[in-house]
């Protein structure tokens, strides 16, 4: 069967807009009715997907502004096809939440959280260039409503820097990336941004180098990774928690995503280039993430910072240019964000028991008014951590074996890096829902609500960790055809290094 | 030829005199009247180089007509020397160097020049050059458009004028609040937002 | 007499009346400044236009002249204007607007 | 020699037939003005001057070509698709202030029939500008274009700050065309020939092209036009000459001018002077960065929004110096096309602010569009689209707009101008988010200024109290012009085309 | 049935317990939850047997039998299947396991019954059973890894069971830091063998030992000490014990499941299972026995001092699986396993016995303030004694045969393995004295209150407080409950302790030298391709072994004998005497303060570091901070030429005209 994508892609836009205009609450229902249509689409696009094929599959493309040779090029192949599933899967809590909570403004709350998805959705879609350019900074639309609109605090000013920060990045991306469609055109070709057409054509080496970095910046500030990651501390204290779930959860994977679908292919040389000083970064990331992570008080930023961590393992695993370290980091992306929503949902309604309070210094001893939510948090904690058995540990071996190939020095300072993770997510379990009650905390159990929106997370976190072949399976194929140019870019290197040697 | 090179050096310092004094004086009235003479001198300097038609111009419209308008100005807001004042002051200290910096380049510019023509009469032309024939005859055919521009101009700046010189009823009526005017532009009623 | 000569003294008045907008606060006598600036561009067009033998310098330079002209009226007629407002005349007054 | 040997030029009265237009435009207008009448005045005279630029516009089309044309009038006017695709700009522009002025005071202050045939004027300045094809038509043009707007600025007299913008443009522009004209006679001089096409046949041959001569005549010549596009340095008198205009004419000053400057700029940089790029495209593409830096940088701190967009004017001016800097055809296309984008989007801000400044008690401040998304978000959209699309945001025209210049820059071999487009974007978001973070998100953090509560009063014809629908024209310019500038950004095939075809001219590009 | 399906079962019953509890914990009325859990092992345990028949019945070459459920994740050279091994050892392990957690949970059914967190118990002890059953019947290393993490997340969670002690959460987190530092030590492991030998089954890696490794060669030695790390990090060896003193702040029974019997053997089982890497690395397997021997000195040195009674008993735990670890170092797989087997006997009876004297106290374990409850709790006393003499190894306990088996192989491998032995014998020594410190000081001297109250039939407790940190005990959370019944009392104590005594006592003579040697035979397919197999040391010499366990252990018994009821104070005249020595001792070697010092402090101070100097001052000063204040820069500088005085902009004008003007003269020339 066919799939199309621009369904799937515009559904909760249309649902967006109409509901705005709907009289009274009714435009709620639409909205939350497109999350899910949206939700049940890609579950039949999984059931579909036919999982042996590295290419794309359910390919749309048709033309959008031959002048400037962007196409409105779709498709999706193992590598995104998760990315998709865990957009459609974070949204529908969140937009669970938005349509049961008071907000003021509510539908035009909601009219953003569509946008986002179509947004996000467009970014993973994408197959051309210029294309995901356009959908990676339409998503900052939505969200800098979202964080000024409702957020708390310093909000405007946290939101503000939030765009300024990821705009930055992306418009020298944007930069980068005409030169890139410019450079790689030969005499009287016509300029196209098709990313397949890029990866044919190639552009030299030297260029490559350059371009590669201002891609880089923009995909390092979304991630983020140090030292990129100076919005994360305002933006995540002022982002309301639905929102938050899914910048931290989703927008973050469209970065790294954005290194395997692009970077590697198109311009495997530039990144060899880099890659000693990307893995260095990633490496750092993973051991500042998790000792901010330690040292925080407030339960939001440890999360924030772990999750620093964590895509410190995503780029590790990317530029250890290894098949199994970019199938573990593809794997990490889906699993990273499943766990990320749940976690913020479970802080939102831990904030909730304790007069708002989210610093560990106020909270303690939930459980046992509150047992469904310890377990759920439990578990969600488990799997952060990478304990083995859940899927975030498959993921996260496979980056570290992927490492060790070739980089095993910088496999045994990340995997410092495990360690870490266990004392500052165990250390926010036990100061929130062990040790003495504290000052703030009104404990009670989990509401229909809540239950409603973090359970089913929380089992797909359970399923994915009996089961990751389920995900692998589907994305192997995909991956190592990914980063196949960079893996013979770095053996041209070392055979020219051998031969230089003697 | 000594003749005209004599009518040369008097004119450009008749010129220069004139432009001087319209910046140095510190009557307006005077400036006016430094200007006219300048304008005369320019007026020579035109028939130096053979553009008569213009000469005349120069002498019956601009020193005519442009300057009595002006003096007309002067005279009705009063021209009163200025003091000088603080404000600025950096400006008028440092503009004339900058100025002359200008001037400088631009003379350097000519001397540094390759173009021959620079260091000599000029091509040799027939007598009608510059003659109110040719001039006419270049208005209505190659310039023709610039020309019923310009008319069109005329016209603009006329209307311009009139709109802002025009007694408008109201101005006069309210001198008393002027003060108020000053930061509150215009007021009658109280708006709610 | 050669044509530089000419260009020379143009360039020189040309700077006379640049001067004088940076240092007169008159706007009157900024205006008359202006014409000199006009006048220096007027002699080189018709100093070039001799020098080339071509008359559309000296057209150019006829059309300046109007034009010259208008701004003198358009420029006096802001002054009056500013004057029947008792505006002061003085273009340092006239900051109102900055930053 | 007698009158039997002048011979009248043929004309072409079908490609000058726009222009014709307007000018007969402005002279009817001016003549019904007399009569004095709230009819004529309110109803009659508007109409007649809209009418005339629909006219213009329609014969645009009708006479438009592509490609390169022969001159007509003995190669005064060059009416080729780029001077026609500028008239169609300039005409908008013109009937977008129409609209926007309808209840204006200047209106008022002026006299209708003057001001609008002023404002024709001013239209027709430009077109003359956009086809001029030699000097002097270029000059006469320019001031054409000026001196209505000195004018106009000045209108509302009753209001120091008008007279003052009126008096600083005046003074400033004409040292700038007293610059530009001895830059004229300077090239004139060195080349010997008035006509563009002259001049670019000149150069080279009769005149060396490194001859200093020659070259500080474009310095003079690039200074008076930056100066009309208010390019860095050349732009101080932007901010405050659009702050103390009328505000429909500082529209019409934003989008107009800038559009008929550019055009002589491409006109004369790109075709008359093309072989001198070498020369002149280093030196202008600093000026380009200058702009860039210095209007984002000075917009940053503004409170006024109509200073606020008169800064960005500046760096957006900026941002179209690149497409003539690079001097190849995709340049010319991409300052086209661009101009069109910083046209549509201004114009939906511009017309936001027309509807605040006259029933807000705070006028043109930030604050007066405080909680403007609860209010009436009739007027919040347009803004915050008008704002995302300034900023480069997709799906808006500005993104397409910025995406076709970096990739004219680009392909120019002027990369770095591309990047320092981005990064002059990044630093614009400072002040366009602030805009609607003043609308959207309540009063957070935009601490209220201390200006005195201003009293306003209502042009005639509606009610202080009522709302944006007092004012439905004002109302539907800024929201077709926001629509539009989503419709660009998502579908710009057609404006791609015209852009295409304004390309074919200027044949002498690659 | 295939003895895999039986492994199969013996996993699914632990799991069906878990989620019936967990899922049903709001409906499950009074000790019925604990009857399913206890239930669902025992029917694991009865899976075991029948694996066990099954597996007896395969021909002695065919007794290892892998069985895959499906594909867990596989992806290029990584493949891994969810398979179990069934073979002798796994199911020797899967046997002594589900049969000590059988009994244990009985015990719990009543020992819990005052608890609120009564369901929430059983859960974690069902999910733990299962874990420790998974990580014996791996056939992978990832499986193994997980099985790992899962027994070390179950300790931290029983640890930490009574949550609302600082003690116990503070225990846990120390407890599952450790824990993850082995099982990293495991992952870079699995993955140097992966790397070498191209598979991660055991089948895969041990086949491809001999011929992808040469002998000793540098990356196994390495891949052994990394395995060694994870092991020791379960087993509380050195130096990763730390945390299994602290663990005892979890509820006795746990301590006795989890820290005594099961649990920290795994890594004795790790090493026996790992023996073909070991053989061909003997240098990681000395390295290994000597620190087992350390360890066994070591910790009983500190039992000799410390006077909290869990905590004696955990540190002889951490000394008895000192002697397995020597044990299966040195190749003695069958009596390293048959120590771990016996240990698992009176270690898990001494906690239950301790369990009901503390529970007695109110929670109180301080030694100095037990005393004389031989009167008020015989059984219990009977029982203590029998697991004590067991520990001491006195002649004919069960302790006397595995113990001292251990020791005659170690010095049957002759060279240096001696002194190992030697320290053997020195820490039996120990051993014994400090097994019937306890004894003595817990049950013979003037009984103190509480066992007084015990006679006169008050089973009650006071008002609990939390014996570690002193604060009032919060009963929200449960132990010790108001009602909380003592062990004597309660049928279902009785009937565990009891059965566990009798295997004490009889344990040993599963493997008799000379006479018979059951649990060897039984585990020989697993060893056969051992190079020791054969080189076992003869009767004569085991026995002669027996016998110098004997003396020592009756030596060592004595001595307490005297040191306690004879000649009391001589203690505390040697405490007196050797201040020095005995405040090293009680503070455990000081290694809590070493690594206060090396690794937490750093660590929160790194943390402190990053949060002021690297993010305030550089991410968030230079370089955010950088560019605003550039772009700041300009904006002042853009502001202060916008002067508003008319001349001034003309001036820039020029300024602007001569600049470019000069820009293009230089050009031209």
């Amino acid at each position: 069967m066919t799939i199309h994508l621009s369904i799937i892609l515009f559904m909760p836009l249309a649902a967006g807009v109409i509901g705005a205009f709907l009289p009274g609450r009714s435009g709620r229902w639409l909205v939350l009715a497109a999350t899910v249509g949206v939700l049940a689409y890609v579950i039949v696009m999984l059931a579909d997907f036919d999982r042996g094929r590295a290419g794309l599959q359910y390919v749309t493309n048709d033309r959008w502004i031959p002048e400037l040779g962007i196409r409105y090029q779709l498709g999706v192949d193992g590598l995104n096809l998760f990315m998709l599933a865990l957009t459609a899967i974070s949204w529908v809590p969140c937009t669970l939440w938005a349509c049961f909570r008071e907000l003021d403004r509510q539908r035009l709350f909601l009219f953003n959280l569509a946008l986002a998805e179509t947004a996000v959705m467009g970014a993973f879609m994408a197959q051309d260039l210029a294309l995901f350019i356009v959908f990676f900074d339409l998503m900052l639309v939505p969200f800098y409503f979202l964080i000024g609109g409702w957020g708390t605090g310093e909000r405007v000013r946290a939101t503000t820097k939030f765009v300024i920060y990821t705009l930055s990045g992306s418009l020298l991306m944007l930069a980068g990336a005409v030169a890139l469609g410019v450079l790689a055109t030969p005499d009287g070709g016509q300029i196209s941004f098709s990313l397949a057409v890029l990866q044919e054509r190639g552009v030299p080496d030297g260029t490559q180098n350059w371009i590669v970095l201002l891609f880089a910046v923009a995909f390092f500030v979304k991630a983020p990774l140090f030292p990129l990651h100076g919005w994360i501390p305002e933006t995540y204290r002022s982002t309301p928690i639905p929102v938050l779930a899914l910048l931290s959860g989703v927008l973050s994977k469209v970065g790294v995503y954005g290194f395997l679908r692009i970077v590697l292919p198109v311009m495997p040389d530039g990144s060899l280039h880099w890659q000693e000083l990307f893995i260095v970064i990633a490496v750092f990331s993973i051991l500042y993430g998790s000792v901010l992570a330690f040292s925080q008080d407030n339960v939001r930023m440890v999360v924030a910072y772990s999750s620093i961590a964590q895509l410190g393992f995503i780029t590790l695993g990317i530029f250890a240019f290894e098949q199994k370290g970019a199938q573990g980091a593809v794997l990490q992306m889906l699993n990273h964000g499943l766990v990320v929503v749940p976690l913020f949902l479970i802080i939102g309604a831990i904030a909730a028991r304790a007069r708002g309070s989210e610093s560990v210094l106020e909270l303690g001893g939930m459980a046992f008014r509150a047992p469904v939510l310890a377990a759920l948090f439990l578990l969600a904690t488990f799997a952060t951590l990478a304990m083995p058995g859940s899927s975030n540990f498959v993921g996260e071996i496979l980056i570290l074996f992927g490492t060790f190939e070739d980089k095993l020095v910088y496999g045994l300072v990340a995997s410092v890096g495990v360690i870490l993770a266990a004392v500052y997510m165990i250390r926010v379990f036990q100061r929130t829902m062990h040790n003495r009650v504290g000052p703030a905390v009104e404990s009670h159990d989990l509401g229909g609500l809540d239950l409603a929106t973090i359970a089913p997370l929380v089992a797909l976190i359970v399923a994915l960790g009996v089961y990751p072949q389920f995900v692998v399976s589907r994305t192997d194929a995909a991956t190592t055809a990914k980063i196949q140019p960079a893996r013979q870019a770095a053996a041209a290197g070392q055979t020219a290094a051998r031969a230089e040697a003697p | 030829m000594w003749f005209e090179d004599l009518m040369f050096f008097l004119a450009a310092i008749g010129a220069l005199a004139g432009a001087l004094g319209v910046v140095v004086l510190r009557n307006p009235f005077y400036s006016v009247l430094a200007l006219v003479g300048h304008l005369i001198a320019l007026a020579v300097l035109f028939l130096l180089l053979q553009a008569e038609f213009l000469a005349a111009a120069q002498v019956v419209v601009y020193a005519g007509a442009v300057m009595v308008l002006y003096v007309f100005v002067v005279a009705y807001i009063g021209g009163s020397d200025e003091p000088l004042r603080p404000e600025g002051g950096a400006v008028a200290a440092f503009g004339p160097i900058f100025a002359v910096a200008l001037g400088i380049e631009l003379v350097i510019a000519f001397a540094a020049s390759g173009l021959q023509a620079l260091d000599s009469q000029g091509a040799d032309v027939g007598a009608a050059f510059g003659s109110p024939g040719q001039i006419g005859s270049l208005l209505l055919q190659q310039y023709l458009v610039p020309f019923e521009a310009a008319s069109y101009l005329l016209l603009v700046a006329a209307v311009g004028a009139v709109v802002l010189a025009r007694r408008r009823r109201g101005l006069e009526e309210e001198d008393d609040d002027d003060e108020r005017r000053r930061e509150a532009p215009v007021e009658t009623l109280e708006v709610r937002v | 007499m050669d044509v530089v000569w000419f260009l020379i003294l143009s360039a020189f008045i040309f700077c006379i009346g640049a001067a004088g907008v940076l240092t007169r606060r008159n706007p009157l006598v900024i205006l008359l400044c202006l014409e000199l600036m006009l006048n220096a561009g007027n002699l080189s067009l018709i100093a070039f236009a001799r020098m080339w033998g071509d008359g559309g310098g000296q057209v150019f330079a006829l059309i300046v002249m109007v034009i010259a002209a208008c701004e003198v009226v358009i420029g006096l007629g802001i002054i009056v204007a500013m004057y029947r407002a008792r505006l002061p005349i003085d273009v340092d007054e006239m900051s109102e607007l900055r930053g | 020699m007698s009158l039997a040997d002048v011979t009248a030029p043929v004309i072409d009265y079908k490609a000058i037939s726009p222009l014709l237009a307007t000018l007969g435009g402005s002279i009817v207008v001016l003549m019904v003005g007399l009569f004095r009448g709230p009819l004529v005045r309110r109803v009659l005279v508007p109409a007649l001057t809209a009418v005339s630029l629909l006219t213009a516009i329609g014969l645009v089309i009708w006479v438009w070509r592509r490609g390169d044309i022969a001159p007509v009038i003995r190669g005064s006017l060059e009416v080729d698709s780029l001077a026609l695709g500028i008239t169609v700009l300039c005409c908008v522009a013109g009937l977008v202030a129409v609209a926007l002025s309808w209840r204006d005071n200047a209106v008022r202050e002026a006299g209708a029939g003057e001001y609008h045939s002023l404002l024709l004027g001013s239209v027709s300045g430009m077109i003359v500008l956009a086809e001029a094809s030699n000097l002097v038509t270029l000059f006469v043009g320019i001031e054409l274009l000026s001196i209505p707007l000195y004018v106009l600025c000045a209108t509302e007299l009753r209001r120091r700050t008008s007279l003052e913008a009126g008096l600083k443009y005046l003074v400033i522009g004409s040292v700038g065309s007293a610059t530009l004209l001895y830059g004229l006679a300077l090239v004139y001089g060195a080349t010997g020939q008035t006509g563009f096409a002259q001049i670019s046949d000149a150069l080279g041959d009769t005149v060396p092209l490194g001859d200093p001569l020659l070259l500080t005549g474009v310095a003079l010549v690039a200074t008076g036009l930056a100066f009309k596009a208010s390019v860095a340095p050349f732009h101080q008198w932007t901010p405050d000459v659009y702050q103390g205009a009328p505000t429909p004419i500082t529209t019409f000053m934003a989008v107009a001018t800038k559009a008929a400057a550019f055009a002589i700029f491409l006109r004369i940089f790109d075709h008359a002077l093309g072989l001198l790029q070498l020369d002149w495209g280093p030196a202008l593409s600093a000026l380009a960065v200058i702009s860039i830096v210095i209007g984002n940088v000075g917009a940053i701190p503004q409170r006024s929004l109509k200073r606020m967009l008169a800064w960005s004017s500046v760096a957006q001016a900026g941002y179209l110096l690149t497409g003539v800097v690079v001097g190849t055809r995709l340049g010319l296309q991409a300052t086209a096309f661009y101009l069109a984008v910083y046209l549509i989007m201004n114009v939906a801000a511009f017309a936001v602010v027309v509807a605040r400044e006259r029933v807000s008690n705070r006028g043109d401040d930030i604050s007066a569009l405080e909680n403007l998304g609860q209010e009436q978000p009739w007027l919040a959209w347009p803004m915050t689209i008008a704002m995302l699309s300034l900023a480069g945001f997709p799906p808006t025209a500005g993104f397409i707009g910025k995406f076709y210049l970096i990739d004219a820059s680009v392909s120019g071999d002027y990369t770095w101008l591309g990047i320092a487009i981005v990064v002059g974007s990044v630093i614009s978001l400072a002040y366009y988010l602030r805009v609607i973070a003043a609308m959207w998100m309540g009063r957070y953090e935009i601490e209220l200024p201390t200006v005195p509560r201003r009293t306003v009063k209502p042009a005639s014809g509606w009610s202080p109290e009522a709302d944006a629908l007092a004012q439905p024209e004002v109302l539907v310019v800024a929201v077709v012009f926001a629509a539009l500038t989503l419709i660009v950004g998502i579908w710009p095939d057609p404006l791609f085309d015209a852009a295409r075809d304004v390309g074919t001219a200027l044949s002498n590009l690659s | 049935m295939s003895a895999t399906d039986y492994g199969w079962l013996i996993l699914a019953f632990p799991v069906a317990g878990l989620l019936v509890i967990s899922l049903g914990w709001r409906v499950l009325p009074g000790r019925l939850p604990g009857w399913i859990a206890s239930a669902m092992i025992g029917l694991s345990f009865l899976a075991g047997i029948g694996a066990f028949v099954q597996i007896q019945d395969l021909p002695s070459d065919e007794r290892a039998v892998v069985a895959s459920a499906f594909t867990y994740a596989s992806t290029g050279d990584f493949k891994v299947d969810l398979s179990i091994l069934v073979d002798p050892l796994s199911v020797f392990m899967c046997l002594v396991v589900s049969g000590v957690s059988f009994l244990i949970h009985v015990y719990s059914v009543a020992y819990m019954t005052s608890d609120r967190g009564y369901s929430r118990y059983f859960a974690y002890l069902n999910y733990f059973v299962f874990s420790m059953l998974l990580l014996v019947l791996a056939a992978n290393f990832v499986i193994l890894i997980i099985g790992w993490a899962f027994v070390g997340a179950a300790s931290y969670l029983l640890i930490s069971f009574w949550y609302r002690r600082g003690t116990a959460t503070h225990a846990g987190i120390k407890a599952f830091v450790m824990n993850v530092i082995g099982d990293v030590g495991l992952v870079i492991a699995a993955f140097l063998l992966l790397d070498k030998t191209g598979s991660l089954d055991y089948s895969g890696v041990f086949g491809a030992v001999d011929h992808a490794f040469s002998r000793n060669d540098t990356t196994l030695v390495i891949a052994c000490l990394l395995i060694l790390v994870g092991a020791f990090a379960k087993s509380a060896q050195l130096p990763l014990h730390t945390w299994l003193p602290d663990a005892m702040e979890g509820p006795t029974p746990v301590s006795a499941l989890i820290h005594a019997a099961t649990m920290v053997t795994a890594g004795v089982y790790l090493i026996a299972r790992m023996y073909p890497l070991f053989e061909q690395a003997p240098t990681a397997a000395d390295i290994s026995a000597i620190i087992g021997t350390a360890t066994l000195v070591f910790a009983a040195t500190v039992a000799l001092v410390v006077t909290d009674l869990k905590r004696v008993i955990a540190y002889s735990t951490i000394s008895q699986i000192g002697y397995m670890v020597l044990g299966v170092s040195v190749a003695a797989y069958g009596a390293g396993l048959f120590h771990l087997m016996t240990h698992a006997f009176f270690k898990a009876l001494l906690f239950m016995g301790a369990g009901s004297v503390i529970s007695a106290m109110g929670g109180v374990q301080d030694l100095d303030r037990m005393g004389g409850f031989r009167k008020s709790m015989p059984f219990t006393f009977v029982a203590f004694l029998v697991g004590a003499c067991a520990l001491a190894g006195l002649p004919l306990f069960s302790g006397w045969f595995s113990k001292d088996e251990v020791l005659a192989f170690t010095l049957n491998r002759g060279g240096g393995y001696v002194v190992l032995g030697i320290f053997g014998y020195l820490g039996a020594l120990l051993t014994a004295f400090y097994a019937f410190r306890m004894v003595f000081r817990v049950f013979f001297g003037d009984p103190v209150p509480e066992a007084r109250e015990l006679e006169g039939g008050h089973i009650a407790h006071h008002d609990p407080a939390n014996p570690m940190s002193g604060e009032s005990e919060d009963v929200d959370v449960g132990f010790p409950g108001e009602e909380h019944h003592i062990a004597e009392r309660d049928w279902p104590m009785k009937v565990a302790m009891g059965v566990l005594a009798v295997l004490a006592v009889i344990g040993g003579y599963l493997q008799v030298p000379g006479v018979d040697d059951a649990v060897s035979k039984f585990l020989d397919p697993t060893f056969e391709s051992s190079r020791f197999i054969d080189d076992a040391p003869s009767t004569a010499a085991q026995w002669v072994g027996l016998a110098m366990g004997g003396v020592v252990a009756i030596t060592g018994v004595t001595v307490a004998f005297v040191a306690y009821r004879r000649r009391r104070g001589v203690t505390l005249e040697l405490r007196d005497r050797f201040p020095r020595l005995h405040n090293f001792l009680l503070h455990k070697w000081y290694f809590d303060e070493l690594y206060d010092a090396v690794f937490v402090r750093p660590a929160a101070t790194l943390g402190k570091i990053g949060r002021t100097v690297v993010e305030a001052d550089f991410v968030q000063g230079t370089i955010v901070g950088g560019a605003t204040r550039i772009v700041g820069a300009g904006t002042s500088f853009a502001r202060a030429i916008q002067t508003g005085y008319v001349r001034a902009y003309a001036l820039l004008l020029l300024l602007g005209v001569g600049g470019l003007a000069l820009y293009f003269l230089i050009a031209s020339s």
